[in-house]
């Protein structure tokens, strides 16, 4: 047997995420306690954030035949944990005050982490379709967490039947590309592509079905459908682990397939994902204007936010890799920042998620209004918030592969855009003040509060100094 | 070899029709056993004998039971053969019959015309897959372990009989 | 090196104002307003120390790279230069003396926070401006002062003719920034940086002398300099700038803003050095617009008006030396000319606020002896504004101007002649202003005795416009040139022609004569026989009127620009371009109700979009092959 | 000839998916919809083994182990979740399920 070959260095953060779902499953089954679980996978996400920054630098090696540990996979996975950890900080006062049972929420989260972080690092449709899977069943019972809520088993089972039936066309396209390239390895496909000429109908067609398993996990148009409804039946904490975690490993992934497989040379490919790019850019800001709920609004902006980041990704290169990570540091930071707003208002029965919830606000919480504010200025790009640096990131690395059309519609996108975000900031500040129905729980909700405040800082930071940053993702990706 | 391939894929798409047109769910299930059981033949046929095995195991044993199960708990009786067959009208799969056959009409031309040629039914036995699955792939089953892991938590969580909503100084001297 | 700080400090006071500044005691605003400034100049004074003491050429520092992404790498750093340094110099401690002033001019305002903390935010922006290694910050700095002047002179916005001031000043020097917008995009595209000194370096070998580009460059650098600093033919908003409050006028006229425009030719000089024709319209706009705005100086009676048109004079002095290449010079009258007139506007300020706001000369009078410090502090400004020979800082740095536009290479007797009129006219206009404000009887009652917060910046002031001028002498007075010297690693000497050497002791006697002479016409006009200028006046009324006007240039922009304006705008009530975005909210709203249709909650839909999308998919892929 | 062809493999495979797809589509109930998902990803797995019998590699039958588990999984943790929604809504029908929209 030739199992000694693998390095446990090599995977040590991998393993770390699987030994802390076990301890928190046999912790379980000794006592439930929501404080110990809590405490155990923050500072298990910790330890893997410290062991990343510590360890895993900017060295490349490959674990055969399924993983690939480089800089890149390592910056997204140190991101992928942090968001993790924020979310899971938020999480504990949302689940707290809720008659659930709320510990295995836990296991789960640690487990859809590793999922993500497998897809990450993943260089092989083996590792991808686990990677992928992991993350996704975890997802449907965290969905549909809250039991007490008809939405929640709602949207829980529409995630389910449409992810699996995604996965379905995820795996049949693999299969096709394997029957006609012969290896499962991105590498082995790469080398078969670069000795045939062209590309054989049937690795198109599986290209094709592969792209709506992937464009499903990213919720681009006409794969988003499901998109609205799981933001808003899930909680407020899952539905930013969904918006965040889950599409940022597959966006990697997305990445790190076509760059290696070189599948910008072929134009059907390219034109593909123009297409979807441009058709979520429009149609996600589109279905965003006249809405009235928070959670839907931002789960239509995610739409939008995913066409933005093809952008960048048809751009290619270097410069469309670093846009990528940076407008992921972003958009990561922005949506747990307003997800978290949404969890923190949240009452006992359901989210708050209508608008009206948010009448007047800033004139009742004015901290949290100002953190959801400067959280809705970033997701609609204004200038000194991570947003706008991420955004000209994109716009900057189309432009530098003169991606016209794409650049031209991202710029339209993002004026819709605007209007909505503003139109939410618009409610808080209304004067005459809504109905206090949401009661935040004194106590319980500092951590939250804490949280919040540290990723706004964050955010508006990387606005007004993302040379740091940039610096960082430039060092990694080297 | 190919005779024999041609007849279990006939009897398995039949089946298969046959299953997604039932109305009785248990009557569709035997179906679909039926069209795991063709399946398997194919597998083996193909040359995959261990796979042929695990189908009939694992998909018409062990999930397709799991099913019967769920029905059985959920106690569907005949008013639910009646609401399929409401729900099973000409206005609702002409449509999505339609749009299926134009991908599966792609599919077909592009099968067959795209490539994907050589033939099937050199056989891998057992011992070469265990050896690749506990060989390269080792990291791979440790990873379908933590699959199953969180499939079985979710189910469990979400599968608990619903406690009665009582309230939260009460619940403590229930339990 | 905290270079940074200087103009981060009194960004950062304004900021506290701004924020807290309803909440801060008068007192706490006052020393946040003028101390973060007071500060910023003795930083100025220490870096200056070491910038000398090093004799370093220049300082860099790079305080903030907002990104670096894809060859965009926009950065907030500086580059201090002995150019840079005189300017920094004026601005922090001119900049400090007027604070201290303001203190108490405007204590019994309402919007005192409000004040400072736009002068604050004024003297930030001025020093970015300066001190800005790239045209993209320098432009910031320049957007700034526009914002901040407008935001100054309609301080007091409750009267809607400050409005209207604060209007015009901003529209109308928006005129110029466009054309140096313009130009700044020329030289991106040209050089594919905006950093100054990199442009400097390579516009000489990029372009021939007389090249096109660099003229049409240098014309819209020009335009934006011409906006800013109030020459022809953008010159008509500054008299009303008048509007606000004294401080900001002498802020306006001495430290910042006007002086912005001259800056930006001398720091652009390489680009005009190689557009001779460019330098010489710089000349011509100067020695015309010197001429013009002394003839109307001759005629207002407001008091700060006067002041007004002759900064537009002195400007006009400083482009004309700009224009023949005599670009110490130039910075050395800045130099001399923001002591003297920001005395001048602070002491008429105390003036007309110890005569309850009363602007018009001809009602003042006698407070020779009610307010002797003013009184001999003004008499020193005026001194210098006229250039009285020997004693005065005026005399020297306007004296070598006159000089160099004969003398000079690029020099020459018309604009020599032009500028021995204006110093003419000068001199008259200054000493009228003296006499009909200190001299004769008193017509209006003295109410505010100014305190030591106005007399201890005015006597500041008094003594650096008289020693500042002795660190540059000419030729003839023993030949002392430390400020042209210290200038020169950034601004090349001027060579002076071959032959007038030995008449320069001549030309200085000829200047002094013309000035010294029109104090002595004012002397006759003003004291001894009153009514003379009545007669002069009433004989010659269309002139005068004429003159008083601005010759004309308000109501000649008014029929030619703003009526048809006006006219265009009635007819495009509904303005056409609005259509394009009614459309496109339009589009929006229309494509929500059909998406928003397809959001249905229906599982199976959701399914069979995602079945259309794979036909799609495949379909495209099978018309593309 | 007696040898099966690559194609024939791979058809029999796309038309067990499109037999599963359709099943997704017109049924209304949900454990049907479940089952026909489970139709097409054991089609996909088929459509693996023929691939990995193309190239003789074990590789293909290990993607279909791996597929078996997820599926089993999968329909572990949807089993469950039908049985809350009819505790919940009383109803298998896939398009009660419908109370977000918009």
């Amino acid at each position: 047997m030739e199992v000694s070959k693998i390095n446990i260095i090599d995977v040590l953060p991998g393993i770390f995420l699987v030994t802390a779902s076990l301890i928190a499953m046999l912790s379980i089954a000794i006592k439930r306690n929501h404080k110990l679980i809590f405490g155990l996978t923050t500072i298990s996400l910790l330890g893997v954030f410290v062991y990343l920054l510590v360890y895993a630098s900017n060295h490349r090696f490959t674990v055969e035949p399924l993983f690939i540990i480089d800089g890149f996979g390592t910056f997204i996975t140190g991101l992928i944990v942090m968001s993790t950890l924020a979310i899971s900080l938020l999480s504990y006062a949302y689940f707290e005050q809720r008659e659930e049972r709320k510990e295995e929420y836990y296991i789960l989260l640690l487990l859809a982490t590793l999922g993500s972080a497998i897809l990450v690092i993943s260089k092989h449709f083996i590792s991808l379709f686990l990677g992928l899977e992991i993350l996704s069943i975890s997802l449907y019972s965290m969905v549909a967490y809250l039991r007490k809520r008809p939405r929640s088993d709602e949207a829980g089972i529409k995630y389910l039947i449409l992810a699996a039936f995604s996965s379905a066309f995820l795996l049949f396209g693999m299969a096709l590309v394997y029957s006609v390239s012969g290896s499962m390895n991105f590498s082995g496909i790469a080398d078969y592509l670069s000795s045939a000429n062209s590309l054989p109908l049937t690795m198109q067609a599986g290209f094709g079905l592969m792209i709506i398993g992937i464009g499903f996990k990213l919720g681009v148009v006409p794969f988003h459908m499901w998109t609205p409804d799981v933001y808003e039946g899930a909680p407020a904490p899952v539905t930013a682990f969904i918006a965040t975690v889950s599409k940022g490993g597959m966006v990697v992934l997305l990445v790190r397939f076509f760059t290696q497989i070189d599948g910008f040379r072929f134009p059907v490919i390219v034109l593909s994902f123009t297409i979807i790019a441009i058709a979520s850019m429009l149609i996600g800001n589109f279905l965003a204007i006249r809405q009235n709920n928070v959670k839907r609004i931002l789960a239509y902006s995610s739409i939008a936010h995913m066409g933005y980041v093809l952008v960048a990704f048809l751009a290619g290169g270097r410069l469309g890799v670093e846009a990528v990570s940076f407008y992921l540091v972003a958009y990561f930071l922005t949506n747990i920042g307003a997800f978290g707003v949404v969890s923190i208002l949240s009452d006992h029965d359901r989210d708050a998620e209508k608008i009206e919830d948010y009448q007047g606000l800033f004139w009742r919480h004015p901290k949290i209004a100002t953190v959801f504010t400067a959280m809705l200025l970033s997701l609609a790009g204004i200038p000194l918030t991570a947003g706008f640096v991420g955004k000209f990131y994109l716009v900057a690395s189309g432009v530098n592969t003169q991606l016209w059309l794409l650049v031209f519609v991202l710029a339209i996108g993002s004026v819709i855009g605007l209007f909505y975000y503003i139109k939410i900031i618009a409610t808080m500040f209304d004067k005459s003040v809504g109905t206090e129905t949401l009661a935040l729980r004194p106590r319980l909700y500092l951590i939250n509060l804490i949280t919040l405040f540290v990723l706004s800082i964050l955010m508006m930071f990387y606005g007004i100094y993302p040379q740091g940053l940039i610096e960082r993702i430039q060092d990694f990706l080297k | 070899m190919q005779l024999t391939f041609y007849i279990a894929g006939a009897v398995a798409i039949i089946s298969t029709i046959m299953v997604i047109t039932r109305f009785n769910v248990i009557h569709a299930l035997l179906y679909l056993v039926v069209s795991f059981m063709a399946l398997a033949v194919v597998f083996f046929i193909l040359g995959a004998p261990f796979a042929a095995a695990l189908e009939i195991i694992i998909y018409a044993g062990a999930i397709v039971v799991l099913i019967i199960f769920v029905i059985m708990m959920l106690n569907l009786k005949e008013e639910a053969v009646d609401q399929e067959k409401k729900w099973l009208t000409p206005d609702v799969y002409v449509g999505p019959a339609i749009l299926t056959i134009i991908l599966l009409s792609e599919l077909i031309y592009i099968i067959s015309l795209g490539g994907a040629s050589g033939v099937v039914g050199q056989v891998v036995d057992v011992k070469d897959v265990g050896k690749s699955l506990y060989g390269p792939y080792i990291l791979g089953v440790e990873l379908s372990g933590m699959l199953l892991m969180a499939g079985i938590v979710g189910a469990y969580h979400l599968g608990r009989k619903k406690k009665k909503v009582v309230h939260r100084f009460l619940e403590k001297i229930e339990e | 090196m905290k270079l940074w700080l200087i103009p981060a400090l009194p960004l950062i006071g304004s900021f506290i104002l701004i924020v807290a500044g309803s909440r801060l005691s008068k007192r706490m605003v006052a020393i946040v307003g003028s101390g973060s400034v007071g500060l910023s100049a003795l930083i100025t004074l220490f870096t200056g120390y070491k910038f000398i003491s090093t004799s370093a050429t220049s300082f860099h520092y790079q305080a903030w790279q907002w990104m670096d992404v894809a060859g965009f790498s926009p950065a907030v750093s500086f580059h201090l230069d002995a150019l840079s340094l005189v300017f920094i110099f004026v601005i922090t401690f001119v900049g400090f003396l007027i604070h201290v002033y303001s203190t108490e001019f405007m204590a019994d305002d309402d919007g005192y926070a409000r004040f400072f903390a736009y002068l604050n935010l004024f003297v930030c922006s001025m020093l970015t401006l300066v001190l800005a290694d790239n045209f993209a910050l320098l432009y910031l700095g320049w957007e700034g002062v526009g914002l901040c002047s407008y935001l100054l002179i309609g301080f007091w916005y409750t009267e809607e003719k400050n409005g209207y001031a604060a209007r015009k000043a901003f529209i109308v020097t928006r005129v110029g920034d466009t054309a140096l917008a313009i130009g700044l995009f020329m030289l991106f595209q040209n050089f594919h940086t905006l950093n100054i000194q990199q442009i400097a370096a390579q516009a000489p070998q990029q372009w021939a002398v007389g090249s096109e580009t660099a003229m049409v460059i240098s014309l819209l650098l020009l335009g934006g300099a011409v906006g800013k600093s109030a020459q022809l033919p953008l010159q008509t908003w500054l008299p009303d700038a008048m509007a606000g409050p004294s401080p900001v006028s002498a802020l306006i006229h001495a430290a910042t803003m006007v002086t912005a425009g001259v800056y930006l030719i001398a720091r652009t000089h390489a680009i005009f050095e190689l557009a001779p024709d460019a330098l010489m319209i710089v000349g011509i706009i100067g020695a015309a617009t010197l001429v013009l705005a002394g003839f109307t100086a001759l005629t207002q009676f407001d008091l700060k008006r006067v002041l007004a048109y002759s900064t537009i004079s002195q400007i006009g002095y400083m482009f004309l030396a700009l224009g023949v290449s005599a670009w110490s010079a130039a910075i050395f009258h800045f130099m001399i000319h923001a002591f003297f007139k920001a005395l001048l506007f602070l002491a008429a300020g105390a003036v007309i606020m110890a005569l309850h706001h009363e602007h018009d000369m001809y009602k003042m009078g006698g407070l020779k002896k009610k307010l002797p410090i003013i009184y001999w502090t003004f008499l020193i400004g005026a001194s210098s504004l006229a250039a009285l020979p020997l004693v005065t800082g005026g005399f020297y740095s306007k004296d070598q101007i006159l000089w160099l536009s004969l003398a000079g290479e690029h020099g020459n007797i018309w604009f020599f002649l032009f500028a021995l009129l204006g110093a003419f006219i000068t001199s008259i206009y200054t000493f009228r202003m003296l006499f009909l404000t200190f001299f004769g009887n008193e017509k209006t009652h003295v109410g505010h005795i100014p305190g030591n917060g106005i007399t201890i910046p005015l006597l500041i002031l008094a003594g650096l416009s008289t020693i500042g001028g002795f660190i540059e002498l000419p030729h003839s007075f023993g030949h002392f040139t430390v400020f042209s010297n210290f200038l020169n690693p950034v601004l090349p000497s001027v060579s002076v022609q071959e032959g007038f050497e030995s008449i320069e002791w001549m030309i200085q006697l000829i200047a002094a004569g013309v000035a010294l002479s029109g104090v002595y016409v004012a002397y006759i006009f003003y004291i001894v026989k009153p009514g003379l200028s009545e007669e002069l006046k009433t004989s010659a009324a269309d002139l005068h009127k004429f003159w008083f006007n601005g010759w004309g240039f308000d109501s000649l922009y008014d029929k030619l620009f703003v009526k048809p304006f006006v006219f265009i705008s009635d007819i495009n009530k509904k303005d056409i371009v609005d259509l394009f975005y009614d459309g496109l909210v339009w589009i929006s709203n229309f494509f929500n109700r059909i998406f928003s249709y397809t959001q249905s909650g229906i599982l199976r839909w959701y399914i069979m979009g995602i079945v259309i999308g794979g036909i799609l998919l495949l379909t495209l892929g099978l018309i593309k092959n | 000839m007696n040898e099966i062809q690559v194609t024939s493999g791979l058809l029999l495979a796309a038309a067990l998916f499109m037999l599963g797809l359709i099943g997704v589509l017109i049924r209304r109930n949900i454990i049907f919809m479940l089952v026909c998902v489970e139709i097409m990803l054991n089609s996909a797995g088929l459509a693996f083994i023929v691939a990995g019998s193309k190239w003789t590699q074990p590789d293909g039958q290990v993607m279909f182990i791996f597929i078996l588990t997820m599926a089993a999984a999968e329909v572990s943790v949807g089993l469950a979740l039908i049985l809350q929604i009819h505790h919940q809504l009383k109803t298998l029908d896939g398009d009660a399920a419908n109370s977000m929209r918009g």
